[in-house]
């Protein structure tokens, strides 16, 4: 079935909700409004206002509600209009969805989704325009999930319901409109486990989210100049599987990093820190990461275009790896 | 109505000030549909008044601050159209050098200290222009304009409780136009009669004011702001004000939350009309006045598009300089 | 003071809790000067009676939910004090295996949910546990315990209205003890004249009463308990109380922002003393009766130390174990 | 002149304070109560309660009046009882404070610090033992110091009083109590210059804020086996002084980085990129990171310690990286 990366999040969401009455989506403009980027259409009319629950402006407030329902057993899932507006909640996220199982000696748990789209649109402004997966994997206690393609969206946002700890689960403005194959029945995909979108040989490409896309069109084009490039999507930032990355990077002794977000403490840093550790003698020269600009995002378009990673420069990035073999 | 001490020239300049952001609003929305401009655009037609009214009571040197939906404060705090336009554009002669947009328009000379795209994220800065005026012993307010969806916001609080307890020389102007994007008031705040009730739980007066008639909005402020000048601290005041278009430029004017004729009921009350059957009524102009307004605005409205179009971007040396203050 | 309906069990088992927290946190004081315990220590010693009159109204499956300051709490739930003084010990008997510490007691069998650290960060968790049990149509109560510190908090704020506009089964209970460390509610609230106003601002019902009177506490709970549990929505009690000592192990009882005579003042309202006077006056007890009960809890206390101090600490493997829940 | 941390912190900002009627310093028990941890002792009673502003508790709040202050050409100093809290101030901190001077192209800026400990002390549980510096040095716009010593307190608070920048400034609970020369006279220190703690011979180890001070006792431990290691504190972690540390790194060959935050994109990842960027073959073996562990903080005292780095294991590390020469 060809859905919408959209749809597969309403699919997935839809199914779950259906098996489970403990769910609820919860969220600003979740119900009447259908989602500010619909992806909850249909649900007040299906499940009715007291499982799709529309929220004042409030995102510590409710993000904190959610984790105390899930505290009492509920199974909550918080649609963040943007990921921007996590900043708000991340006290709770942090302090309380995050700790609250280990400060309990495992007394507690937080069974809680929390997902809405991070990265860039297009021209919103700097305070509309951040990808803080870093930070969120950075605390211990949480999952963090950042699919590309609407077939891993929805047996990862399934998987994500289903999990019984708080799961960040990262969306983007510019995929929900991106089409793909997503089956016909119900499936999960673990989390955890990345995929080998591409197989190559003369490098490996980590990529994820929005950017998964330009780097398969980027490997498309270097395939016509006979490069072969190994593109991995981790999928799920954290736990993050590093075995499948470090087993291609043996095999291809060169490694690109693409991530949207700002360069500095990224979560790329991480992953080549990560993978000099495992795989220093099988790299043939240092990784090479492509990333977002270290500014605030500018509105003009040209700037913005110029402040996130684009194909050309991960090509770039490919080649200047390969020509120094 | 008529209003003691109005005069032609007063009334005219109100009339064209809300007639220059009603045509350059309505410029915008052709343009973005033309793909000149682009990412979010939160028109603010319908809610001219406030704005307009508000700001007339101001001086120079006092501050404002807004919300993301800012292109009449700005225009209304004298900002250039043509610089205004060309941040929509995002070129490079844009009051921010093309690096803020619809959403973050600032114009420092004219102590106009930005729109915030965060709701309720504004509010505490606005009680610290005002602490700082305080401070430094100047005779200035602050007027921080936000809607009435940031009402339930712990940053509201926190910073309304601040400038009460400190008596901070600000008003607090909330856009009361009934939505926050699809939400009507009263499914977002608990004990919804309006809010000033809010403020009056901080010990800080309010008041309410038709937000549909400038001359009203203009003669509370004028009061008001005498008041908070005089080291009597914050107030806050809740216009009554109504969005004619749809939050922003992907939600229609009517639909889901609101019916076609709610939005019609309300444009009959239209801020332009209202203010110019005073003017009308009073003798205090013509229609050939209104005519000539048109005229004039129109020309503004048409040369501010065409020096945004003919602006440069900004090159790509741009995006990295300003991250830091160098000196 | 008599209050109908009172026997003699029932106030005595009310006064046997309120000095089982006297005496265990006097121990708990004690075991910090020998470095047994660490950390933060925040002593409840003055406000017992707001915990254990709250408690005392709420069926055994009603959530409670507190602050950093939540021995109290916690040992008014029934929590067991070996268990209680073993996590002050940080050792792996302890009620969160050592994990979680003096300001994190939790004890999910009694529905004792926490106490949390971060001022106001607890309050919208108290809502989700009251939207958890509406949601799942049981007639449970959810009570929140707080200092009046956390009003001004934005989370305070933004839970209040949740609670309110969704009519969630939630007692909020504000234990006023006046101040937030060193800071008088004054200081820090700009409508003081008492915390309830807070509440009131978003339509919730709210009273207040005297924390130091554990009757009169639990008679107040009892009412609106059974207000709350039929379905009547969020209730708000300001508890005026007052802490004896200093704000944690490292402040002491007076000096910088409050007098001694202030606090000898205060303890002239013992919350002990004033329910003893009543068991007395009201032929409930006997001296004998109280000299029995310090017996016991002293007994209690003393092999709560036992206990925590026999007890091993966690084994290493305990470090990694329950950052995520593994089924 | 021999002072604590604490005083050497005192001293900067009332020298500052004296200079510049522009500064005053705001946050939660700084005036009558002489600060939580009594840095600003005797604050209120030179300054007056107008520059020495206590506030209730609404970190949002008070951080946002400050950066608006700012704005309009004063020079706050916001003190955070503990950087936890900065949590709750994020919004206005990497919304805010970090982007109006993008924002605005240049029109407005804001002349800020925000200080105070981060870091664990001992047994403060899992909510208010946290190293936060990873998160504030992702975001550009902003300014980050730690700095370890007295000395270099005073000299780079006062470098940050003196930047028309948003500077974080972290302290540490545990440093507090700690002496050492502060000199006699006034002094800055520029922000973004490294210090080279320690001259040594086989191994480079970078460390900040407290964790300078084990490593120290490390380095010294190691001297008497023979092992010269050599010592860098960045001092300034973002803009971070990376030259110092690849010219060290070039001289011994190996690299050990300590920190006391969560290893999961921790700071130390990004440094440990940078490094092998910079200097690949110049490495004779995957650097090694000393780092907290990846759990919420636990209260129990062999637990905490056991998730905070000590001198043992950087000595371990050390020579797991000499021993593999
Ligand atoms: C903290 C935060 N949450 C959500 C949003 C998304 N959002 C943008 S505008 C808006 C509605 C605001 O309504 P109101 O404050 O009444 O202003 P109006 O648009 O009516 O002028 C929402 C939810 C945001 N910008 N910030
Ligand atoms: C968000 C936050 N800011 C600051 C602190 C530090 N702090 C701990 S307790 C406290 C005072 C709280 O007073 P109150 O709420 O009245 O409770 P009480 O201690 O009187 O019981 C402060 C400021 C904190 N824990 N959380
Ligand atoms: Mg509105
Ligand atoms: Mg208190």
């Amino acid at each position: 079935m060809l859905l919408s990366y959209r749809e597969a999040l309403n699919q997935a969401m839809r199914e779950e909700m259906r098996r489970n009455s403990r769910i609820f989506l919860i969220g600003e403009e979740v119900g009447y409004y259908q989602g500010a980027f619909k992806v909850s259409k249909g649900f007040v009319e299906e499940f009715g206002p007291q499982r799709v629950v529309d929220t004042p402006i409030t995102e510590a407030g409710f993000t904190g509600l959610a984790i105390g329902a899930a505290m009492a057993g509920l199974h909550p899932i918080v649609e963040l209009m943007t990921m921007n507006f996590g900043i708000l909640a991340l006290d709770q996220i942090v302090n309380n969805a995050a700790k609250i199982h280990y400060m309990s000696g495992g007394q507690l748990s937080v069974p809680l989704v929390i997902r809405g789209p991070g990265s860039a649109a297009h021209q919103l402004g700097a305070q509309h325009s951040q990808s803080l997966e870093a930070w969120f994997c950075h605390v211990p206690g949480l999952k963090v999930i950042a699919p590309a393609t609407p077939h891993d969206a929805k047996g990862l946002l399934k998987s994500a319901i289903r999990d019984n700890n708080p799961v960040i689960f990262i969306e983007a403005q510019l995929l929900y409109g991106t089409k793909g194959d997503v089956g016909d029945g119900e499936y999960t995909i673990p989390i955890g486990v990345a995929e080998v979108k591409r197989v190559g040989r003369d490098a490996t490409i980590v990529a994820y989210s929005k950017m998964l896309l330009l780097t398969l069109e980027a490997a498309e084009q270097l395939s016509r100049e006979d490069i072969e490039v190994e593109v991995i999507d981790p999928r799920t930032l954290k736990p993050l599987d590093l075995a499948t990355i470090v087993a291609s990077v043996k095999k291809t002794g060169h490694l690109v990093i693409v991530e949207e977000g700002w360069r500095f403490c990224g979560l790329g840093a991480q992953i080549a820190e990560s993978v000099y550790a495992a795989a220093f003698d099988y790299l043939d020269a240092p990784i090479q990461r492509v990333t977002g600009e270290d500014v605030p995002m500018p509105y003009s378009r040209p700037l913005e275009d110029a402040a996130i990673p684009d194909k050309a420069r991960v090509i770039e990035a490919v080649k200047a790896l390969c020509g120094a073999q | 109505m008529v209003v003691p001490g109005m005069d032609r020239s007063d009334v005219l300049f109100l009339y064209r000030q809300m007639l220059l952001i009603r045509r350059f609003e309505e410029k915008s929305a052709e343009m973005y549909a033309l793909a000149k401009i682009a990412g979010f655009l939160h028109l603010y037609i319908g809610e001219e008044a406030v704005a307009v009214g508000a700001i007339a009571a101001l001086r120079p040197d006092d501050y404002a601050i807004s919300a993301y939906r800012d292109h009449g404060h700005c225009l209304a705090r004298g900002s250039d159209p043509g610089h205004v336009m060309a941040e929509l554009f995002g070129k490079a002669t844009g009051l921010c050098q093309g690096k803020g947009g619809s959403m973050h328009l600032v114009d420092a000379p004219r102590r106009f200290m930005g729109g915030y795209a965060i709701v309720g994220g504004h509010i505490p800065l606005a009680t610290g222009l005002a602490f700082a005026t305080k401070y430094q012993k100047l005779d200035l307010v602050t007027v921080c304009f936000f809607g009435e969806g940031a009402i339930p916001s712990g940053q509201a609080h926190e910073a309304l409780n601040l400038a009460a307890l400190w008596k901070l020389p600000v008003v607090f102007i909330c856009e009361n136009n009934r939505y926050g994007m699809g939400t009507p008031a009263e499914r977002a705040i608990a004990l919804y009669a309006g809010v000033a009730e809010t403020a009056r739980s901080y010990g800080i007066m309010a008041e309410r004011v038709d937000g549909m008639d400038v001359l009203a909005v203009r003669d509370v402020m004028r009061k008001v702001v005498e008041q908070v000048r005089a080291g009597q601290g914050a107030f806050f005041i809740e216009a009554m004000t109504y969005r004619f278009l749809g939050h922003s430029m992907s939600d229609p004017a009517h639909g889901h939350y609101r019916t076609k004729e709610e939005v019609e009921d309300h444009r009959k009350r239209d801020p332009l009309l209202m203010l110019k059957e005073t003017i009308l009524s009073n003798n205090l102009g013509a229609e050939t006045d209104f005519i000539q307004l048109e005229r004039e605005v129109g020309e503004v409205v048409t040369s501010a598009v065409k020096f945004a179009d003919e602006s440069p971007f900004p090159t790509p040396s741009a995006l990295h300089t300003h991250v830091m203050r160098e000196e």
